[in-house]
């Protein structure tokens, strides 16, 4: 669907120049719900911003649905661009239409006739909650309500690829559950492609498919979200766990510190307890989480095993063997 | 003095008739030529370096001609489009043109006050300019384009007192012929007071809706 | 003020005298040479109103002004209870009745419309023009104050149309006929190719809109104004005037 | 014909001398008078109806009166104020009252389209009003100013155009005087020329300002 | 330190009426940080608009540091909000200044000399990261610069009550570690109070010592964020668990399923160790964590037990009594 090809953008301004895209290579399969992950900085905005053209890239193509976007002509890319929906990280509503009046815009856009326009309209504030709100301006709204307005608008028109900046950052935990559930849906309805810029983890685990990683406008990683999880050292890894350093733990004496990750089928197994009822040793759970990634379990725990040193390096023998590579952290 | 209260009654309706037909022409005209400069200015939804320098240069003739030497300027095409250049309906002519340039400039003013991440996103939702042009910019500069049109209007009442040299008639006219050149200061005082008051509605109408269309 | 009296013969005395572009700066310039020989440096400012010269003559901004006739003078003055009186006239502007259109008065249809100048004196002289030509009838003892308001009877029914006078010449397209400073018309004809016919003129005899030069009441024997009048009514500026405006200005002395 | 270009040269300074002079005033009243009316408007930071509707109904009379008129009306305070109510520096005074209540709808146009999102943080922070004045509604507003003055500017021009009756001078009196009055057209082409490319110039510094000043 | 008083604030606009904050009572003791949680459109902003009377309330009573706010004159209000920073929701950063000119705004409000200024500009741009973007303006930045600047504007003069209105919510994970972590810093060494709004949990979990949430305008729960994710049922522990229920997962048969919950002591001990070992029974994580909450370590587990009916059901007593409190989910 989309195809990035050594993408660089270089903002020039009072004589400085920030690179904010540097050869990026990119490709989002169609159906797909693509998150990019960065600092603050690292030219995420700029990156989704070329794909619509928003921004005109210093060098490097940019496909998307098998034409270069740079190349087309005013109409056609007003065509294309009918079919991309965008939510903005600063909303862009319109002051002077109301909730209703900003949804209908790209359907007026698209010639759509009044009534269709209507019914869909009151379509979409009953999908994010806004129907009450339907007549007022965007002054008198909340900053979620407003991020809403701006998802629906983009929705409206039934786009076939959706360009969304960190479309829940101003949602609660609940709305943005059930924004997610939303997108999620609609994408495997319809097989709407989805490029989504986000800072929160949740989202990537809810409803990510890839991601790719941007560094100071450098593409630093790409992949399955499974997979890069997986990776032991990957970004996103390093993104999802904060390092368990911080825990104000004590090890028992004799006690071995360890982190273990799971994945899938090693998740369903009761694999703790194997271990303590075949290695006479004791696990304590210090601190880590077990959840759904990307439809699969996967786990990551920092275990204290306590017990006879043979029987617990024998214990980690048997869950590297299992698939869990545990990695000793300390030894007390 | 019968003959003070007619001449007024007159004089305010010539004004109202006289700014009324110019400021509707004015609108018609100046709002597109406004547009223009600020679409195909650099950085612009339509940019045309050569057009934007040619109105630029345009409408900066008709704002600096005198408004006196305008009104010869434009008789030949008042003459073609009335049938003579003298006369309250002949004035309108010299009015309008010299009130477009205005309005294309307050036009311009309102719109440069327009975010750019409100085109951005009407952009980016597939509009075209002319969508861009109606549906985003003009709404949102609405406020500012009422004031800006009651600027116009009162302008246009100032620049008719300046009429009455092709017998445009209208309340300045009437304080100028009978109470400043003819020393009638009744009759310059009351006509005063009526285009205060005209003004005074004009100015309140605007700032009415103005704040009525404002939603920030 | 400018007004200084001057205690040695051989120092220079300035006068400041406002008057009208044409003809009065230019006959006065006519004058300059000779009044700088006589110890009297002339200072012309222009003006292109008729109220401000009398009000900045009466507020000392100006030792005298050139530019307006004596029954204007007189009404202003009685208007604005100024102290102005007029030391002498030296020139009148003739109006003119014109038409591009006829070339005789007898051409007049009913209705037709007839544009006249707007400011108060030439309005009236204007219409004594229209009435003299038996055209209209004015109200008893109206005198220069006429304005269309006065006309008691008009056969004819004209449109009288009052417009500025210097946009009459190019209103000749607009009406059938229109009464003309010559100066105007003349200057009209000469640079933007108006032609037209004279219907009717102003007549030069015993006219009391000849122009004047005013001054404060009490000035009237200051030995420098004394000097300025002399030299206006002399033989030069008649010869000057004649030669110069070609019949659209002759001289009142 | 040198007496045309010493003419023009002239008149050329004499006009940029009164707009330049009437424009520093006009800034120095207009832009407090523009900035009160809008701060005491309703739901401006310094609320205060009755001085906002005397304050509005000042300026409109300011604008509703006809230029010719206004002049003779302040030449009590020229007089005091320049010691002769003629001649070009004279001309000024009437100039700068007229333009000062054009400026304050400007002004207060401009100050309008602020957002209240950044007056708000300012009074967050425990700004003054003369702070949210000076370092919020001001600066913010600065393009839109400057194009607002370049239009005051114009239009003093066009105003300058008209003191010609009160012995102003100017390109503008000149234009009148030789064209209109006296149907030379050769003077009057070239004073207009000159006038346009002065007003040309005044645009294009005001457009660049406005633009250097633009951080959106 | 704030102390709200039935406060009640209707928003009347076009002859419709909302009710953003009804007969809300809050009391936030000096140098807590204090949350405000709530869904969209809840009130939340609406009421720390209230504290510094950027919003001026309906009815009721606003105290701060000992003196009620609405009845300050105008003098004494300014002073009042020099001692309070505010991070706005929308940045509100000026665009006619550049970002040491937004940091250095408050500053001047507050007099303070120019070289003093510059010092302090820099050394906040330096802890909010942004020392290279000193000279550029708001439009050039990312949204997450933007709201760093905001941080580093309302930290600036060394307020005494910082309101903050979703401070974090444009800013990847780092950066927001190491803002939370300014923050707290800055509360535990000046002691400065902090009012704020947020949806992600992990802010509340970083730095939060208390909460209080609301819905649609109205308080309905408040207290030490311990103590509310420690009662069964609380909002709190709703919003920051989800529930269990998505998860795919297939009991075996005998199985139960049982969500465990324990907090700070019970969560040091291998408590499912100790299960396995004496009731012999096989325990399997599905699902859960246990995670460091206001610096206390917090678990919850879902749990699949196997193994005799009669141990599962012993094991499930010894996990009651050991304070975990075990919730049966479902039984294979
Ligand atoms: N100026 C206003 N006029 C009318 N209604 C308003 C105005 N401001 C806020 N509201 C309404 O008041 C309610 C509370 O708004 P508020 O901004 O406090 O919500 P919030 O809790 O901050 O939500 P969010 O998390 O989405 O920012 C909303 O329903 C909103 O629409
Ligand atoms: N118009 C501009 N002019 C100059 N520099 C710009 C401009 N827009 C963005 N930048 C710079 O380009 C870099 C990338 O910006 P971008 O908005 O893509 O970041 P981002 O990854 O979206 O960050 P965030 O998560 O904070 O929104 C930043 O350093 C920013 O300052
Ligand atoms: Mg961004
Ligand atoms: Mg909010």
């Amino acid at each position: 669907m989309i195809e990035l090809k050594a993408l660089t953008k270089v903002f020039r301004q009072n004589g400085q120049e920030t690179e904010a895209l540097r050869n990026v290579s990119l490709h989002v399969p169609r159906g797909q719900i693509f998150g990019i992950l960065g600092q603050s900085g690292a030219g995420k905005s700029t990156l989704i911003r070329c794909v619509n053209l928003l921004e005109r890239p210093t060098s490097g193509e940019v496909w998307v649905d098998g034409r270069e976007i740079t190349r087309l002509s005013p109409a056609e890319l007003r065509a294309a661009r009918q079919e991309m929906g965008m939510i903005f990280q600063q909303f862009n509503l319109f002051d002077s239409r109301t909730v209703a009046g900003n949804v209908a815009y790209p359907l007026e856009v698209a010639g759509w006739d009044r009534s269709r326009i209507a019914s869909r309209v009151a379509e979409l504030l009953e999908l994010v909650g806004l129907s009450d709100k339907a007549h007022a301006y965007p002054a008198q709204l909340s900053g979620g309500q407003k991020q809403r307005v701006g998802i629906a608008r983009a929705l409206a028109p039934g786009p076939k690829l959706l360009l969304s900046d960190e479309a829940t950052s101003a949602l609660d935990p609940d709305t943005t559950r059930s924004v997610l559930a939303l997108l999620r849906e609609i994408n495997r309805k319809l097989g709407l492609t989805i490029l989504l810029i986000t800072h929160q983890m949740e989202v990537v685990k809810q409803v990510c498919d890839s991601v790719a990683i941007l560094e100071g406008g450098r593409l630093v990683e790409q992949g399955g979200v499974l997979e890069l999880i997986g990776r032991p050292g990957s970004r996103l890894r390093q993104l999802f766990y904060e390092p368990f350093r911080d825990t104000a733990f004590h090890l028992h004496p004799g006690g071995v510190l360890a982190a273990l990750f799971f994945v899938g089928d090693s998740a369903d197994e009761p694999l703790i307890s194997s271990v303590v009822r075949q290695f006479q040793v004791d696990a304590n759970i210090v601190q880590g989480a077990v959840e759904r990634i990307a439809g699969t379990t996967v786990g990551r725990l920092l275990v204290e095993f306590t017990g006879r040193p043979d029987d617990i390096q024998a214990a980690l023998e048997y869950l590297a063997r299992r698939g869990v590579s545990p990695e000793v952290i300390e030894r007390g | 003095m019968v003959d003070l209260w007619s001449m007024i009654l007159t004089a305010t309706i010539e004004t109202l008739y006289m700014t009324g037909v110019a400021a509707a022409f004015t609108l018609l005209f100046g709002l597109p030529l406004g547009v223009l400069l600020v679409i195909t200015d650099r950085g612009g939804i339509w940019e045309a370096p050569l057009l934007n320098r040619t109105l630029g240069v345009l409408v900066n003739i008709g704002r600096s001609t005198p408004f006196v030497i305008l009104m010869v300027a434009v008789s030949p095409l008042t003459r073609l489009l009335i049938g003579r250049s003298i006369g309250t309906t002949a004035a309108i002519v010299p009015l309008v043109v010299a009130a477009v340039p205005f309005m294309a400039r307050v036009v311009e003013q309102a719109l440069h006050e327009v975010g750019s991440g409100l085109i951005e996103a009407a952009l980016a939702m597939g509009s075209s300019n002319w969508q861009v042009v109606t549906k985003v910019l003009l709404p949102e500069a609405l406020p500012s384009l009422v004031r800006g049109t009651a600027l116009m209007l009162v302008n246009l009442v100032g620049y008719s007192a300046m009429a009455g040299a092709i017998g445009g008639g209208g309340l300045g006219d009437v304080a100028v012929k009978w109470g400043y050149n003819r020393y009638q200061l009744d009759v310059m005082y009351v006509s005063l007071v009526v285009l205060v008051v005209m003004v005074q509605v004009m100015q309140w109408i605007g700032d009415s809706l103005a704040n009525r269309f404002t939603h920030k | 003020g400018g007004a200084k009296q001057s205690a040695g013969k051989a120092e220079q005395v300035t006068l400041k005298v406002g008057a009208s572009v044409t003809p009065h700066a230019e006959i006065l310039k006519s004058i300059q040479e000779a009044a700088a020989a006589e110890g009297i440096k002339l200072e012309i400012v222009e003006f292109t109103d008729y109220v401000q010269p009398n009000i900045a003559l009466a507020e000392g901004d100006l030792d005298a002004n050139y530019f307006q006739h004596l029954p204007y003078l007189t009404n202003f003055a009685e208007e604005r209870k100024l102290d102005l009186v007029s030391v002498g006239p030296v020139h009148l502007e003739p109006l003119g009745f014109y038409s591009s259109k006829l070339s005789s008065i007898d051409q007049l249809a009913d209705g037709a419309t007839v544009s006249i100048p707007d400011d108060p004196t030439n309005a009236g002289r204007a219409l004594k023009l229209l009435a003299d030509q038996g055209l209209i009838t004015l109200k008893e003892g109206v005198g220069v104050k006429a304005t269309p308001n006065d006309i008691v009877d008009n056969p004819k029914k004209l449109d009288i149309e009052m417009l500025q006078a210097e946009y009459l010449p190019r209103s000749l397209e607009d009406v059938d006929a229109a009464v003309i400073n010559t100066n105007y018309y003349l200057d009209a004809a000469k640079n933007l190719g108006v032609k037209a016919n004279v219907l009717a003129r102003e007549s030069a005899e015993d006219n009391p809109f000849a122009n004047i030069v005013a001054v404060r009441k009490g000035d009237e024997n200051r030995p420098e104004i004394q000097k300025l009048m002399s030299l206006l009514r002399s033989e030069a500026v008649a010869k000057f005037i004649n030669e110069t405006y070609d019949g659209a200005v002759i001289p009142a002395f």
